[in-house]
């Protein structure tokens, strides 16, 4: 079983790369096509990561 | 939010050797030694020779650059692609650093006085500083340093004073150590103990005018150098060669030592302030310059909201080795002999191709 | 729905506000000063600040201008040559009669055999009646009836320039004017015929003299502090800054209430910008009423999230007085013995005003033991709990044997018991101030002495922690400003619980944190940790001790007054001239 | 900026939140048991016998005496483990408290299990960060159990300071070596360095009656009765006081201990290594056979080492220079001023020879073993680590051949300028 504390700390990751997510179309509204796309790329590494080492990996 | 921020070579000199330093507190001294033995002082010097004369040849070749940082050379040099090529090889460097340091100053931090607690817990502390840092920007750590960085200086002093006794010059014999090769030849690479000087590079828009970078890269290198040297000095004239590398922490072996009569004994503790205050600026400085320089890499208008997932991956980052000796592999015999290439090197190469490019550049 | 949005604005990211901040520049109009290195340095970039500093005087001018607008409509002329029809204005302003302490004293003037209706009208008690009986009734009642030197001229200036003797008299255009006067402790004289009033300064408040300062004693040192009305404290000033270049701006602030204020600088020596920022903020301050320099404080600082105090609130007239010579600004208020200084670094709040008459290793001493002082009562109880709960080792045998002992009847954690005597301190602190008249602070001690001893006797806290938590509280108290004595008396909490977190690890995270969210606040556009962090010329050397007085040679660079220097290289004159008198007297001369 | 500030707020309570449930590395000071005498010796049924001693809470606290029962400001508790650390979790199944190892003042070990080598032992108390550095290392000739029950509890008030103060005493007696842990492990894996142990004992003799001679070694230093530094620890024959003694020196070769020193060797050990501070001595009077000289010597300056290797073998030279008061001249002949100060000098002088030779002579042939640490100063003949190496210094230094200097004088006679024989009856017109 996922511990309680995982699931809170999934769910601030999810809040943040939601924010830089959103942050990023702004970018990509001011025709900013590379950095838009770098930022979701920060936001995804930023939830993915994580959540591989709580998982998957003993710390 | 175009604020421009300018700050002085104090504060400007303070943060490198800050950067230069902080890895005294970790293994700087432990690494002379294993790479010159019993010579360890003599090597010091010799690669803060070297450091010295690269950053000469750069900072002749940087003239006309004036206020510049390399990114902007590197975008005159080769365009978008070579700013984002750079840009994506700085964030690589310093984000090695930050995670490294983070993981080694949490790692030692638990060995020395929080032994039970969690690593993530640990960790937390350093998050906690590097986000702030971050948040309130260069202007605020530049100051934070211009105090800050005399108590830690004052305090390391101090340490090494404190164990003045147990000094053994003798200890320094045979005056060659290891041999002249393997100190002038395949000591060379460990020039890049000297890598932080490329943050330097991307001071060089805060600092305004060529003048004061000269004097700040001369400076810091110098007060680094000097200060590089009176540690490995001072851990290889207390700790004969051979058992000196058995010591996981130099200088905190070395503090553990200083006892004044009875009642001042065991004062290593307070040797902690002015280690995790050096830490912890040290890491909030290459943090802030990676936003930085991801922020100038693709021209994007805010860092401020990229802080907090940069910090999560740093962390993250931070925790896949899985234990203290690989991430001390990885940082000693991997990131330590090839971080020359990018701290002198490719300034050297943006540069010249830079002159090329454009003989005269346009200010 | 609040919460929705508020949900959404944390989680959407919007493009943030501009603020333009001010930050303190180096003034343009400066000619004749000395430039340091430092701003050698700068000259490059000093066209570019210039024309920043256009832009922000553009910035405030059409600033200045809207609030003028607003106020336009007082400001026109609106006496009325009827006498009847003004005094039925000032009876409908002054809600006659169910004004008690209003008077209104109609009489007759007699002019060139003409008699003129004429009302005085001044508020009973704040007033010297022997005054406006001797030479404001008297002469209009009687003298009036003098043989009369001169005519043609009209009878606004007659009566100015003849019949009057009164010392303070002004002309008002319009009601507003009469009435602030009024109730500033003046009287206005409406005489029928003149679409001007006369209004005249009889003031006399009731209220204290001048007494000792209360709160910053000083052993060497003028003995004087401000009172609470307005004139009296600006006299205190100028009395001692004898400046011609001294000025004294009057502003009014609340909407109601109008408290006069005063903002004082020295012309030549203020940086401009610094001025017109003060006389910024405090003309925008939009508040009904007004009581005390305390709220004025709040309404102006920069930061009010940062527990250090940003302006200086003081009650000693030397004190304001050696600012001011700084080139700082003083803003005095009416009804305030404290008179506010600002632009304030942390090194002001952190030194008395007798530093600078005491000789400077005694001075420098004190200095020392209140630097030591700071760091007990932010620190002490916080490395307390870290040395014993974390590093043992630390502690000479010897006495953490003590500490064990008397530790091993005490049930509570060390953290409670820190918390538990840290608090009861607070309360003896705050009880001993409210305990009516003199039995306050002997009782203050009295009940600290049982309390202490009851709490060892009882087992609830060892002795130990009562030293460290008395010798905290004494630390606080050599802090020379009390509201910074707040500051790190709540910042001593967070250390605490910081200490208890993680020991010294904890400590030094809240100290770096503490060091960043200090260093990046600002009082009035000069940074907070100004002379150490950003280091300007001398910094660390003046900041933490004192030059001689004699060495003192320039301003504080941060300052960025008009005139950088307070006296020559040479001040001592008398030592040169032994050695070579001619030369170095003419040298001086020409310098 | 309202956002930013929520942000950070945010992140303080992501991480308050799991501090709150646990604060854990703090531990109250009285829910800790500190050892301040740790002593090891072989077990019977196991590798190990350790003993410790832990400091009572209430020791300090009425200012005197201490605990109610037995008076013992510290309590000793002995279990026989495999290692020092599984020792301590075998005694915390007893103790009420958690022990803790960091105010350890002595680490003894018994001649039996050093005679084996330390190894093992010092590894893992350099390992943990608990030991401090500085504390002394003690062999105890028979087990370190006694030794430290010895620690005779009735005269000592505070342990720790005891511990603190005696193994200071080199620096006024000069008959035990100057040993920090810290050294004593360098030395231990040095190639050019032994270290060397404070030797302690329980006190033999109970009574005046069982006083003897028979352990001393005056005859070897060719005396005809016993001076001071002539014993092992244990020999001496004293009364009262705690009945541990500590007098002379383990030598040890790498961690392995290979033999002992007595008293007066120590103190000529103290003056080869430069630790010696100043101590009293009896020298023979060089012009009144059967009289003594009592001069308090001190080491005016560091003894200088000159080290050469002659055809592979280490030479060696030393010069000391010393200085001395007259305390007391049994003799009463003047040796004040004039031509006696230099035939007592000179006397001094190739007295001290003889006895450094002696023990000079000692570490070479008996225990082949360079405690003095002249290995050190050869290692300025060689330019790299690797030739030092190959030299292999510790093996050769039994061949070591040894040039002594030494530089003595007489500074001040103390508060008697001139000596005067004591007037009697029948003598008293002659001397005048």
């Amino acid at each position: 079983m996922i511990p309680v504390e995982y699931i809170v700390l999934i769910a601030f990751l999810l809040c943040v790369a939601f924010y830089t997510v959103s942050y990023g179309i702004w970018i990509w509204k001011k025709r900013n096509r590379l950095g838009a796309v770098m930022i979701f790329l920060v936001a995804i590494i930023a939830v993915i990561l994580p959540i591989y080492i709580l998982i998957f990996r003993e710390v | 939010m175009k604020k421009k921020t300018v700050f002085g070579n104090w504060e400007a000199g303070a943060i490198i050797s800050n950067l230069i330093c902080a890895k005294v507190f970790l293994d700087s001294p432990r690494l002379a030694v294993e790479t010159a033995g019993t010579a360890a002082w003599i090597f010091t010097i010799y690669i803060a020779i070297l450091a010295i004369i690269g950053f000469t040849v750069i900072q002749r070749l940087y003239k006309p650059y004036e206020g510049k940082d390399l990114l902007d050379i590197a975008e005159l040099a080769a365009g978008n692609i070579g700013r984002v090529f750079v840009g994506l090889v700085i964030i690589l460097c310093l984000g090695w650093s930050t995670t490294a340091y983070m993981r080694l100053f949490s790692e030692n931090m638990k060995l020395i006085s929080l032994t039970t607690s969690p690593l993530s817990f640990v960790e937390l502390f350093y998050m906690v500083c590097l986000v702030v840092g971050a948040y309130l920007g260069m202007e605020a750590l530049s100051r934070l340093h211009a105090f800050a960085v005399i108590i830690i200086a004052a305090g390391f002093l101090l340490i090494m004073l404190g164990v003045v006794n147990y000094i053994d010059l003798g200890n320094l014999l045979p005056i060659l150590g290891n041999g002249a090769e393997k100190i002038f030849i395949k000591g060379a690479s460990k020039v890049s103990a000297f890598f932080e000087i490329l943050v330097l590079f991307l001071l060089a828009p805060f600092l305004k005018k060529y003048q004061n970078f000269r004097a700040t890269g001369y400076w810091s290198l110098g007060l680094s150098a000097v200060f590089l040297l009176i540690s490995s000095f001072v851990f290889s004239s207390v700790f004969p060669y051979p058992s000196s590398l058995e010591r996981t922490i130099p200088i905190f072996h070395i503090a553990r030592l200083i006892k004044l009569g009875r009642f001042f004994q065991r004062v290593e503790s307070l040797f902690l302030f002015i280690w995790a205050a050096s830490s912890l600026l040290y890491i909030s400085v290459t943090f802030y310059f990676i936003l930085f320089t991801f922020q100038k890499t693709f021209q994007l208008d805010y860092y401020k909201p990229l802080i907090i997932p940069f910090a999560i991956i740093i962390m993250s980052v931070s925790f896949i080795p899985s234990d203290f000796t690989e991430i001390i592999g990885y940082e000693v015999n991997l990131f330590r002999n090839w971080a020359w290439i990018v701290a002198f090197v490719m300034p050297v190469l943006l540069l010249i191709l830079a002159r090329l490019r454009k003989k005269k550049p346009a200010r | 729905m609040d919460i929705k949005k508020r949900i959404k604005n944390l989680l959407f990211f919007h493009e943030p506000q501009m603020e333009k901040p001010f930050i303190l520049k180096e003034d343009s109009s400066s000619d004749g000063r000395d430039n340091s290195d430092i701003e050698k340095n700068k000259e490059g970039s000093r066209k570019k600040k210039n024309e920043d500093l256009l832009l922000l005087k553009k910035l405030e001018k059409i600033k200045l201008t809207d609030k003028k607008e607003g106020s336009d409509k007082e400001e026109k002329p609106d006496i009325s040559k009827q006498l009847s029809e003004n005094k039925r204005v000032i009876e409908e302003r002054f809600s006659i009669p169910l004004n008690g302490d209003l008077i209104i004293r109609k009489f007759d003037i007699t002019v060139k055999d003409s008699v003129i209706a004429a009302f005085l009208i001044f508020f009973d008690g704040l007033v010297d009646t022997k005054v406006i009986n001797d030479d404001i009734l008297q002469p209009l009642m009687l003298l009036s009836n003098l043989d009369i030197k001169s005519d043609g001229e009209n009878i606004l200036n007659y009566i100015r320039s003849h019949i009057l003797p009164h010392n303070q008299l002004k002309e008002a255009r319009t009601h507003q004017e009469v009435i602030d006067e009024v109730y500033f402790g003046g009287c206005g004289l409406y005489i029928d015929g003149l679409d001007t009033a006369f209004t005249a300064d009889v003031k006399e408040f009731p209220g204290r003299s001048v007494e000792r300062p209360n709160n910053e004693l000083v052993i060497r040192g003028p003995q004087e502090g401000f009172t609470e009305s307005l004139r009296s404290n600006t006299g205190l000033i100028r009395k001692r800054l004898m400046d011609q270049k001294l000025i004294t701006e009057n502003i009014i602030i609340g909407r109601r209430s109008r408290t006069p204020c005063s903002i004082m600088y020295v012309k030549d020596i203020a940086n401009d910008s610094l001025v017109a920022e003060v006389r910024r903020r405090l003309k925008s301050i939009e508040v009904d009423h007004i009581m005390d320099t305390g709220e004025l404080e709040q309404f102006i600082e920069d930061d009010p999230s940062l527990p250090t105090p940003q302006v200086m609130a003081t009650e000693r007239p030397d004190r304001v007085c050696s600012m001011l010579t700084e080139g700082r600004v003083a803003i005095v208020m009416h009804g305030s013995p404290f008179v506010l200084v600002v632009p304030v670094t942390s090194n002001d709040i952190m030194y008395s005003a007798e530093d600078q008459y005491l000789r400077f290793p005694y001075s420098n001493l004190l200095r020392i033991i209140r630097i030591l002082a700071l760091l007990m009562s932010l620190l002490l109880p916080a490395i307390f709990l870290a040395i014993t709960n974390y590093h043992h080792e630390m502690i000479p045998t010897d006495l953490l044997l003590a500490i064990l002992s008397a530790r091993e009847k005490v049930p509570f954690p060390s953290v409670v018991e820190v918390f538990l005597m840290e608090i009861s301190f607070e309360l003896i602190r705050e009880a001993g101030i409210r305990i009516p008249g003199p039995i306050g602070p002997t009782l203050g001690i009295i009940g600290a002495l049982i309390l202490g001893q009851a709490a060892v006797e009882a087992n609830i806290v060892s002795p130990i922690l009562i030293i460290v938590v008395a010798v905290t509280g004494l630390g606080s108290f050599a802090i020379p400003n009390f509201s910074a004595g707040f500051a790190f008396r709540i910042l001593r909490f967070g250390f605490i619980i910081l200490s208890a977190i993680s020991g010294f690890l904890g400590i030094t995270v809240g100290l770096v944190l503490m060091g960043l969210w200090m260093v990046n606040a600002k009082s009035f556009g000069v940074p907070f940790v100004s002379p150490v962090a950003p280091r300007t010329s001398g910094g660390f050397s003046d900041a933490v001790l004192k030059s001689p007085v004699w060495k003192q040679e320039k301003r504080p660079d941060y300052m960025n007054a008009k005139k950088g220097r307070k006296q020559p290289h040479i001040s001592r004159r008398w030592i040169n001239r032994d050695v070579d008198s001619n030369k170095s007297d003419s040298e001086d001369n020409n310098g | 900026m309202a956002r930013g500030k929520l942000l950070v707020i945010f992140l303080m309570l992501a991480i308050i939140c799991p501090v709150m449930t646990s604060c854990f590395d703090a531990k109250e000071v009285d829910d800790m048991g500190f050892v301040i005498a740790l002593g090891l010796d072989k077990g019977k049924t196991n590798a190990l016998r350790m003993t410790l001693q832990i400091a009572k809470p209430m020791a300090g606290d009425n200012g005197g005496g201490g605990g109610k029962d037995d008076g013992l400001p510290y309590a000793q508790f002995s279990v026989e483990a495999p290692s020092i650390y599984s020792g301590l979790n075998m005694i915390n199944t007893s103790a009420s408290k958690q022990i803790s190892l960091t105010h350890i003042k002595v680490v003894v070990f018994s001649s039996e299990l050093a005679r084996e080598g330390l190894g093992p032992y010092l590894h893992a108390m350099v390992r943990g960060r608990e030991f401090r550095p500085n504390m002394p290392i003690v062999v105890a000739r028979n087990t370190a159990e006694e030794y430290l029950e010895s620690v005779d509890p009735k005269l000592v008030v505070n342990a720790t300071k005891y511990y603190e103060l005696v193994y200071q005493s080199y620096k006024y007696t000069g008959l035990i070596p100057k040993v920090e842990f810290h050294d004593f492990y360098l030395s231990s894996e040095s190639l050019c360095k032994n270290p060397v142990a404070i030797l302690g004992n329980t006190a033999k003799f109970q009574s005046v009656d069982e006083f003897d001679l028979k352990d001393s070694t005056y005859l070897e230093h060719g005396r005809s009765s016993p001076f001071e530094g002539d014993f092992y620890a244990g020999d001496i024959p004293a009364l009262g006081g705690s009945r541990s003694e500590n007098i002379g020196l383990a030598v040890f070769d790498g961690d392995r201990m290979v033999g002992e020193l007595d008293g007066t060797n120590t103190t000529f050990h103290l003056l080869c290594t430069g630790d010696f501070v100043h101590s009293y001595w009896n020298v023979p009077d060089p012009l009144s056979e059967g009289h003594y000289v009592l001069l308090d010597i001190k080491q005016s300056r560091k003894p200088r080492h000159h080290v050469e290797i002659v055809e592979g073998k280490p030479v060696i030279h030393l010069t000391f220079n010393l200085e001395g008061d007259l305390l007391s001249v049994q003799s009463t002949i003047d040796y004040e001023a004039g031509d006696n100060s230099m035939i007592l000098e000179s006397a001094v002088e190739s007295y001290i020879i003889d006895q450094l030779l002696q023990y000079l002579d000692k570490t070479v042939n008996e225990f082949q073993s360079d405690i003095c640490g002249f290995g050190t100063h050869a290692r300025g003949l060689f330019t790299t680590w690797a030739e030092w190496e190959a030299y292999q210094w510790k093996s050769k230094y039994k061949d070591a051949t040894f040039t002594v200097d030494v530089n003595f004088k007489v500074r001040r006679p103390g508060l008697i300028l001139r000596s005067k024989s004591s007037v009697t009856s029948e003598s008293g017109s002659d001397t005048q």
